[in-house]
């Protein structure tokens, strides 16, 4: 059992065989499509393929096997530029680093699709991201592919503001019909953080004319 | 038919329930005159004992839901040691809770450094009025007589814990 | 035998095929002009059948159902965007929430998720507890579900038998965790804390007592014809639909996928060390996802009862900082919680908070199945499917 | 019960005698089922107390529940056919009213001797049908016009079988008078044995059986409750319903069912009677008039004992489909009734 505080880079890594083919046979039959991989061993593997054959290669990896369909989501990598709603609404608020870092296997846009299919006979997952082009937000939609990609598309549509080309029905599905935004991109404050301030930014009144030496002894 | 069985044995289900019913009276209590005791370890409300606070803030800054509020101010205590320099200790002015908002994960009692904070599983506080549920320090305080010994292990654990 | 030269059909078996041919002359009816006007039915928000605030929309001819959609986000609380302001302690309190009837059995994928970033594993005292606490929500989950069907078939005394039993549950879970329904007792590197003295035998009588409790369900409610007669080939969800919808838990169990991630995943819980079997059923239909789901109650009680018995000694909580920062990178953790496959994706920036995390519900994907498995069945039906699939708002607007 | 009173009594004070009784025949059992049935049997089935506050054991719940609904708002939707929506309860409740109309309770205790009752009680039981569509239809709610429909169909469907069973009985009997068919189960005797008299429910059990599913279905107590369907249509024809319009519906409801449960017995178990070999009774005449107090009494403990059977099967089964409903009666209660009657008929002439 490991009980110490160590971090992933100190393990030893192990070789995994299966993850490696898997992935091995997954670049053969995507080819080139396929634009960054990462198998971490014993744990997960994540590949990236090109926004144009997006729709495409998901057909083939339903065709290999990976016919489970688990989830689809949106990531958007620029941090927040609001924090945690934590600062003190009498200062200006502070500069926060918004530059946008792309997770796992890289990527070259703001916003990335990911996709997590799941092979029903050996249990093996693969997590597929994809960019989603910057400004435009759009790529093609998977629903044709997995029936249940439906319903996460919608989802993404209104959470991230990405269209989906072919998407039969992008009502929203949690919104309302005339809500303005895209309430999961970074840049969209949360009211609730914003409407009152943050009772931890109070600190103790020092004593009146008191020194900052004494403060040792609580 | 053969089909019948299926139903005749749903009606002496419900049969043998009637008539357990009976004998051993039912699962329901009848609240306001009986009342079930909560486990040892329900996080009913809140408990401060103010003495113990040093004003740290961690309480309030680890709550998720925003809803502990503290003020505080230095004071000179008298010294420790005779002859020693008076102390400067931190004063709590005001401690509030607001049970409309907790949702009872009990973050701040597990991170308070000092012990100040507790569970008790005293559950009676409901209010007509929600802004009656903002307890003050005092009232806190008052739940302190109601927090109970922390239960024993069960066999096999680790009691040099804390 | 086929009774439609249909290359989906063919695949199906006879009572599937019927409710193929009932939902295709659905689509027909809709889509040629109707004599009669039809009828559009708003079921819910409010309804009894939906447990929650659902809402469904029925095109109906008659009592039978042309086309229906599911409109959810009555109760959509955005966690996923909350989880973005709290740290990782805080965030364990939140996603109690999304599927409130098995509140621990939520915390545990994100703890095991948040734990695989930092490279901490819990100690083995620490994860047989967190089994034990994981199955006994699936049984207060699954068991009012049970009754719950019930009620939503017309039957009034089932569900107060399951409130009655699992009262004895939340009990248990109470005096071990302090909350009744969120617990929040799994942290960062293991437990908040030990059991209390006495638990383990008290645990072991409950147990019974829920075995008896699904014996009884049994004979007042499967056993019963009417009850068969209404969910025996309703609903029916062949095998490669439940794979392309995502589906899971014991729905997709009962169209036949023997797929548990219990047994069929890597795990550092303690379900690998007792044996339990996974119950599936190769109809699909709504009878099939109930008996599923009541084996399931049966075989976490087994579970229980072994795990009680050998839990190890020692501490029940790792090496872990006091201030949880958790390193750069990207997680995934999956469990099999008792709606089905509940993960978290979680990507960390070093900081003391998620950068991102996804919140992959199973009650999601397994609602969004049922417009294409509303189509052409009737009125009361819907409650049947819809009860059977099993959803808590909560998890499917998160 | 009129010749109990020496007295002549003037017409008009007949009566309202008979309203009076009328109000007692059907209340009292509606308000003990309620009680017995709904708040303790069922409460005890589900291993709880039910209402323990209003008096002893909480037996003065229904009156609070009276009380409470009597105070509500009535309200009445937008859209509502008003004046159908107005009527609709109080025609339910009425056919309870006629229906307890030819209920015999004792040798003399009665509100009207029908040469035809049997008939007529057939007849009027479905005018609470008319009441239920025009509920459901005056509603200007999809809920409850889905529920007014599925009621009519069902309970159409239903009278059929409840007609065909009672006609064994009559053929039996060789009478539709209701006071006849008792003095027949009570004078008779199975194969010479008159020690139990010859109640019909021995003689006539498919016929029983038959009868009673149909009252089932007719007072849609669950398993044939799709009418109101509490997870379905949220309690269909009355979900617009609320304060005393509801409260008359629920009365009707439950005092049907007692009134039904009378007829039932009166019907099959020898009604007001004792077999009257006991008493070396022999025909109607020689009946002590002692029977006038202690039939109502008989009639209400087999009222009870049926009503028992309604509701501990309304607690214990899912409901049917509509579909399934209609299936079993056209197709299962209708061809044994049938079969039942050509058998009876055909034992008649043998014996």
């Amino acid at each position: 059992m490991v009980n110490q505080l160590s971090s992933p880079a100190e393990t030893t890594p192990v070789v995994d065989t299966v993850r490696d083919q898997v992935l091995a046979d997954v670049q053969a039959t995507l080819g080139a499509v396929v634009v960054d991989s990462l198998v971490k061993p014993g744990d997960d593997m994540w590949i990236r393929v090109s926004t144009l054959s997006w729709n495409e290669s998901m057909k083939k990896l339903q065709a290999m096997g990976f016919d489970y369909f688990c989830f689809l989501s949106a990531i958007d990598w620029m941090p927040s530029p609001y924090g945690r709603g934590e600062d003190d609404p009498t200062e200006p608020a502070p500069e926060r680093d918004t530059t946008i870092r792309p997770g796992y296997t890289g990527g070259d846009t703001r916003m990335q699709l990911l996709v997590r299919l799941v092979n029903s006979r050996t249990h093996v997952g693969i997590n597929v991201k994809t960019d989603v082009p910057n400004e435009v937000y759009t790529v093609d939609s998977i629903a044709n592919v997995f029936a249940g990609a439906n319903w996460h598309e919608r989802e993404a549509h209104e959470m991230f503001g990405i269209g989906f080309v072919g998407h039969p029905d992008l009502r929203n599905m949690y919104l309302p019909t005339d809500f303005e935004g895209f309430p999961m991109r970074k840049d969209f404050p949360l009211l609730a953080r914003m409407v009152k301030p943050w009772p931890g930014i109070v600190d103790v009144e020092p004593l009146p004319g008191g020194d900052a030496e004494s403060e040792e002894a609580s | 038919m053969a089909q019948i069985p299926g139903m005749i044995k749903g009606l002496a289900v419900t049969f043998n329930t009637m008539m357990r019913t009976f004998k051993n009276g039912s699962n329901t209590v009848q609240y306001p005159r009986e009342k079930e005791a909560p486990p040892i370890r329900a996080r009913g409300v809140i408990a401060l004992h103010e003495d113990n606070c040093t004003s740290c803030m961690l309480c309030s800054r680890s709550c998720p839901d925003w809803c502990i509020y503290i003020e505080a101010h230095k004071e000179l205590a008298p010294p420790r040691r005779e002859g020693g320099k008076p102390r400067a200790v931190n004063k709590l002015d005001r401690f509030d809770i607001d049970y409309a908002l907790c949702m009872y994960c009990g973050i701040c009692v597990e991170v308070c450094p000092f012990d100040a904070l507790f569970w008790s599983p005293e559950y009676e506080y409901s209010e007509p009025s929600i802004a009656d549920l903002l307890h003050d320090k005092s009232k806190l305080g008052e739940w302190m007589e109601t927090v109970p010994a922390a239960p024993e292990l069960e066999v096999g654990a680790d009691k040099k814990k804390k | 035998m086929t009774i439609l030269n249909d290359p989906v059909s063919a695949k199906l078996g006879d009572r599937a095929q019927l409710s193929y041919i009932a939902s295709q002359a659905a689509d027909a009816r809709l889509n040629v002009e109707l004599e009669t006007e039809g009828m559009t039915l708003n079921i819910g928000p409010q309804h009894p059948a939906t447990h929650g605030t659902l809402r469904i929309i029925a095109r109906l001819d008659g009592e039978q159902v042309l086309w229906a959609e599911p409109s959810c986000g009555y109760m959509h609380r955005g966690y996923e965007k909350l989880t973005e302001v709290r740290s990782f302690p805080q965030v364990t309190s939140l996603i109690n929430r999304i599927d409130w009837l098995g509140s621990f059995a939520n915390e545990v994928p994100f703890i095991l998720a948040a734990e695989k970033l930092m490279g901490v594993e819990a100690p083995p005292r620490a994860q047989w507890i967190r089994t034990i606490l994981f199955e006994l929500s699936r049984i207060a989950n699954v068991s009012l579900f049970l009754g719950d069907l019930g009620v939503q078939l017309g039957a009034i005394t089932p569900v107060f038998m399951a409130f009655r039993d699992r009262e004895y549950v939340l009990n248990l879970i109470e005096s071990a965790t302090g909350g009744r329904f969120h617990p929040n007792f799994d942290r960062i590197g293991g437990l908040k804390d030990d059991l209390p003295a006495g638990w383990i035998d008290e645990t072991k009588v409950v147990m019974k007592k829920l075995r008896n409790f699904c014996d009884e369900i049994e004979s007042l409610l499967f056993g019963n014809e009417i009850f068969q007669s209404r969910t025996r080939g309703i609903g029916v969800i062949p095998r490669d639909v439940a794979m392309q919808y995502g589906l899971s838990g014991a729905n997709l169990r009962a169209s036949g996928v023997d797929w548990d991630l219990r047994r069929d995943q890597d795990s550092s819980m303690a379900w690998n060390k007792v044996d339990f079997k996974v119950w599936t059923h190769p109809d699909g239909d709504s009878f099939a996802r109930c008996w599923v789901r009541l084996q399931e109650t049966r075989e976490a009680t087994k579970i229980v009862d072994q795990l009680l018995d050998g839990i190890p000694a020692g501490p029940v909580m790792a090496k872990v900082p006091k201030i949880i920062k958790v390193p750069e990178g990207e997680a995934w953790v999956s469990t099999e919680n008792p709606l089905g496959e509940m993960g978290y994706y979680v990507v960390s920036r070093g900081d003391s908070g998620p950068f991102r995390v996804k919140i992959r519900s199973a009650s999601f994907n397994n609602i969004s199945i049922t417009p294409w498995l509303l189509r052409g069945v009737y009125v009361p039906d819907i409650i049947t499917i819809l009860a059977s699939l099993y959803f808590i708002l909560g998890d499917i607007d998160r | 019960m009129l010749s109990l009173l020496a007295v002549e009594i003037p017409y008009w004070g007949q009566s309202l005698l008979r309203v009076l009784g009328g109000l007692v025949a059907v209340l009292l059992p509606a308000g003990t089922i309620v009680y017995v049935f709904l708040f303790k049997m069922m409460s005890f089935m589900q291993s709880r107390l039910g209402p323990m506050e209003a008096g002893p054991y909480g037996s003065m719940q229904l009156f609070a529940e009276v009380g409470k609904w009597l105070q509500k708002e009535d309200i009445q939707p937008d859209n509502a056919d008003k004046r159908i929506f107005r009527m609709a309860p109080i025609v339910v409740l009425m056919s309870t009213f006629l229906l307890v109309a030819v209920v015999p309770f004792g040798p003399d205790a009665w509100f009207t001797d029908f040469e035809t009752g049997v008939f007529y009680a057939l007849a009027v039981s479905s005018i609470s049908v008319l009441g239920i569509l025009m509920a459901g239809w005056s509603s200007a709610n999809k809920y409850s016009l889905l529920g007014g429909l599925r009621a009519a169909g069902q309970l159409i469907a239903y009278e059929l079988p409840m007609v065909l069973a009672v006609i064994g009985v009559v053929i039996q009997a060789e009478t539709m008078n209701l006071q006849q068919i008792v003095v027949a189960q009570n004078a008779g005797s199975i194969f010479g044995s008159d020690i139990v008299g010859n109640p019909y429910v021995l003689t006539q059990f498919v016929g029983f059986v038959v009868f009673m599913i149909a009252v089932q279905a007719e007072l849609t107590q669950a398993p044939f409750d799709m009418p109101i369907a509490e997870s379905e249509l949220v309690s269909g024809y009355m979900t617009e319903y609320s304060g005393f319009r509801f409260l008359i519906f629920f009365i009707g409801e439950f005092a049907t069912a007692g009134v039904f449960a009378m007829i039932a017995s009166t019907l099959f178990l020898g009604g007001w009677g004792v077999p009257f070999s006991w008493f070396g009774w022999t025909t109607m005449d020689s009946v002590d008039n002692w029977m006038n107090v202690a039939g109502p009494l008989i009639v209400f403990t087999k009222m009870m004992v049926l009503v028992f059977l309604i509701m501990w099967i309304r607690f214990s089964y899912p409901r049917f489909r509509e579909d399934q409903l209609q299936r079993f009666a056209w197709k299962v209660l209708i061809p044994i009734s049938l079969a039942n009657i050509m058998v009876t008929a055909v034992l008649k002439v043998a014996f």
